[in-house]
């Protein structure tokens, strides 16, 4: 795809949520967001991954699961150059990683939105302040931005916690303004690792539905999560893939799921 | 290099969202301040220090060392004779300048302390002074007591060099240890700031962290704590070396007579000196922080 | 008292266990051991200054200020009288001491430099000199001068005061100036002290909230914290002090010649003082970070 | 109950997962571990929780559920006086927290293991080191509790990772850290938030009958989670009180649960 993202596309949370749901998925026969080919990782010690050849196309939507300690985060990490393979090759967005300087990787990250398993915020600055961050960083904190911020609190529960400080939030408050800060730009891809595992079922529905109407979008969206119900309730209104990691292979999930 | 330079300025001038990203660095800044306003207090005293046994050398090196005497005894007929043998051959000596003998009142004035004012010069057999001083060269003062035997008998020579030699080294190791002081204090001020740049930035590893995963670059990051402890080095040290300067200004000044310490303080331009120390010390953080920031930046992930 | 000196042995006495639990506090504590050293290097040179400068101010104030003299010139017939009668007076004024009139040879001495020494003494109308000194409360000038005026009319009290003041008054200041350097260089120690303990506990909150969640005690802690930053204080002040000492011996020493600063060094007993340097230094760094982690821990839940 | 707990108690891991499953529970009548009378809380703002009246006997075995952000974590934080009521008399082993120092809830906290929502660790120890840390704060640490701390290791599936620092677990691995870390001492009271949001179903039945057998033992267990289907396997194992955190309250959940 390899879209240039301009201000024009800047967080229009509105757009997305009020989308057709029969907006037609983006082409998957078009460039892979992320593509490995014959990867493996290892943290020092033996091997943890090894051998995986994926491609992750626009528009796709696939989910993570495998035993605590299989490597969900290790995976996901290789997909936003947190880490670099210990073999093969990765291309984020048709770019080798292995040819990425920080400053490639930093702006490599803009076009990803990542929540992170144990989520971290900047706890000097509000929630409002902790979601727009990456806005802020990128430069494009207009007004229209401020506008979409307040409608994507509002989405997922956080609207009268927006001056709190991310200390001052409870466990699920946090992942929700995880989520939010990952998916404030639309950027191309969106990772999340364990997204619901602090939230009530009604919530993870509600933060599932944000992430489908992305992905309608044409955004690539991968859930790690161990949280069977969740994919359940996904499978039911999208094409998702289940990716399972045993055996320290990537595996396509059967129909079992 | 002035890449460099124009990388340096980016720095600087400052960019408010990056400012308010980076959390409030709290003690580590708030050291950075308090040791940049004592490192440069420090500093403006070793300077007036350097300056002032600058002075002291080059006062004893010039005046004091190189001003010698010649005393001639002699009978009152052949004194006149002498006096003027005396003359011809301190002219004619290389490294020899500014003969001149000393005039019946300059003497009276030097006998005064000793025989009170009144002292009948005319009818008593005093020596008679002559006053000469050595050039930059100088001169060589075997040489000229051998010339001075042969044609002037009553001379004695009375060459301040036995006491020229310590007191000349000592204003100049004075200086010397007044400028390594200096180099120190600088050196003492990069070293902490480094260590507090480095402090600040361990203890921010999560907001690094945090910032780089919503794609920040390094740059931006690093601006944000190279421009703080920068500006906090730039408002410690002058506030330090304005406490200095007042504190050298107010110290009491006897003049020449109570030796080093005492006469210190700053001359004519030589007050614009302490204005480079807080320059200096921002100077100092700026590259401190920045090779910080890069060396940390680098080593998470 | 007695228990706070307890608890603070007790504290500095050391755990292991808690030693090891607290993590190690990389910058914070490298800061600590090199503002330390830093400083106790400053102190060395601060003490060795004011002792020189006390022992100025008291070789001024004693010797040079406290020794006047008196010159008598008088007919030959009538010397010896007023002579005789000046020494009377001097004895019996409060606050004199040591009167001795000066024998022909120590007048031949102090001559010889102007006159050659086969001054012809006995043929010279010359004066005589009376030397005495002053106690530590002084004389009355004015009055012992009316007294002379009526009894010994040719005498002329040569009183050293007019220059004396302000070199003693030069002396001590510099004397108060190395002393608050002193205090100033402490006060500086435990500023950064303070400053990098908080630092280092507030880089530590969540070490500090997992040891109270799994009970660990306040005291345990804060030991742990303390007795490390004491530690490196002590270290890095033993160092700087060495150091410092090694200077001080290095610089040349001209004597009494070259005025004050060339005359720094510390004699006898005084080598005991910068010992006490890195006592001090952390006994300053174990107050200042007891307090800073009693403030630290008592904000955190 | 106020039993003094000597040096014989210490860490017996062996004893737990050995004992007879028909040891009788602890007498249910027996002095409350933790004791709520009309307690209130407020973090400033409006009041968060109101007229909190419950007893936690030993032996007890309690869930805590509610939506996120209704004070399932506050609640708890008041159970281990990290928290102090804004109004009413909360009593933990009969003293009131009100009349605790500091020094007082430091001792406080040795009887009462608590897995925080975020798992947090010292993360210059080992992964041993960590779980062992009450035993060394309480001057513990000897050879029969090094005994006990492998085999606890071995039981959350942390042998091979005993080693390991803290920030190279996953996050299931630093779940299954916290919760050993909470147990080591076999202390009166466990707290546990939720302590399976980041593990696999399978683990989290490992981690269940852990919690189970130290019940069994007497020790009260209280439990903050928002997984229905972990309530329902320990009710067919254990007769366990659910809370429910609604409006401001805590309530007794009834057995459509
Ligand atoms: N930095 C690291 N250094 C060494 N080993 C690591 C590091 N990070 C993770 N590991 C190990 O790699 C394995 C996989 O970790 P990873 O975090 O990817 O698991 P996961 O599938 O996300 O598990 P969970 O569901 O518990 O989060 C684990 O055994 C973990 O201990
Ligand atoms: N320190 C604090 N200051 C102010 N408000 C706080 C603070 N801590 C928590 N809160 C607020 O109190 C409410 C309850 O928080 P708590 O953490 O108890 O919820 P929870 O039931 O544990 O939720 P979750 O399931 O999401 O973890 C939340 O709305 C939270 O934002
Ligand atoms: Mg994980
Ligand atoms: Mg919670």
């Amino acid at each position: 795809m390899n879209r240039a993202r301009g201000s024009g596309t800047t967080g229009p949370v509105a757009e997305w949520l009020a989308s057709d749901p029969t907006t037609p998925p983006a082409p998957m026969d078009a460039a892979p967001v992320i593509s490995f080919d014959n990867v493996a990782y290892s943290y020092g010690g033996g091997a943890l991954l090894t051998d995986i050849t994926l491609d992750l196309a626009p528009g796709s939507f696939h989910f993570l699961t495998g035993p605590s300690g299989a490597g969900k985060t290790t995976f996901l990490k290789l997909c936003y150059a947190a880490l670099t393979p210990t073999a093969g090759d990765l291309r984020l967005f048709e770019q080798p990683v292995t040819g990425l300087d920080r400053d490639g990787v930093a702006h490599l990250r803009r076009r990803i939105g990542v929540v992170h398993q144990d989520c971290q915020f900047l706890d000097h600055l509000s929630v409002a302040e902790n979601v727009a961050l990456p806005l802020t960083v990128a430069g494009m904190d207009g007004a229209a931005a401020r506008r979409d911020l307040d409608e994507l609190l509002g989405w997922v529960g956080l609207g009268h916690r927006r001056d709190a400080r991310p200390p001052e939030l409870s466990g699920g408050e946090r992942q929700r303004a995880a989520l939010a800060r990952a998916v404030i730009v639309s950027p191309d891809a969106i990772l999340a690792d364990e997204p619901t595992g602090n939230v009530d079922w009604d919530m993870s529905q509600r933060l599932l539905t944000l992430l489908l109407e992305l992905n309608r979008m044409g955004r690539a969206v991968m859930i790690a999560t161990h949280d069977l119900s969740l994919i359940r309730a996904a499978k039911s209104q999208v094409q998702a893939r289940v990716l399972r990691i045993a055996n320290r292979q990537v595996q396509v999930a059967g129909a079992e799921l | 290099m002035t890449g460099g330079v124009a990388r340096i300025l980016r720095a600087v001038r400052g960019d408010a969202a990056s400012d308010r990203v980076v959390p409030p660095t709290g003690f580590t800044v708030r050291l950075t301040l308090f040791t940049a306003a004592a490192m440069a207090f420090l500093a403006v005293f070793a300077l007036a220090l350097s300056l002032a046994a600058g002075r002291l050398a080059d006062r004893w090196g010039d005046e004091l060392a190189r001003g010698a005497t010649l005393r001639i005894s002699a009978p009152a007929d052949q004194m006149d004779r002498q006096v003027g043998a005396a003359l011809r051959v301190l002219e004619t000596t290389p490294g020899v300048t500014d003969v001149r003998a000393l005039s019946e009142a300059e003497q009276r004035e030097l006998l005064a302390p000793w025989f009170g004012p009144d002292l009948p010069l005319d009818r008593l057999p005093i020596p008679q002074l002559i006053a000469f001083s050595e050039t930059a060269e100088g001169y060589d003062p075997d040489g000229l007591r051998l010339r001075l035997q042969a044609e002037v008998p009553g001379a004695v020579l009375d060459d301040h060099r036995r006491w020229r030699r310590p007191l000349v080294a000592a204003a100049t190791g004075l200086r010397i240890l007044g400028w390594s002081a200096l180099a120190l204090i600088f050196g003492a001020l990069a070293a902490m700031v480094t260590l507090a740049a480095n402090a600040a930035l361990a203890a921010n590893a999560q907001v690094i962290a945090v910032l780089r995963l919503v794609g920040a670059t390094d740059d931006y990051i690093a601006g944000a704590f190279v421009r703080r402890f920068t500006l906090r080095a730039l408002c410690g040290a002058a506030a330090g070396a304005a406490i200095g300067l007042a504190a050298v200004a107010l110290m009491p000044d006897t003049g020449d007579a109570a030796g080093v310490l005492t006469g210190i303080g700053f001359r004519g331009w030589h007050w614009l000196w302490p204005l480079a120390v807080p320059a200096l010390a921002a100077l100092t953080a700026l590259l401190a922080t920045r090779a910080a920031a890069r060396r940390v930046l680098g080593s998470l992930a």
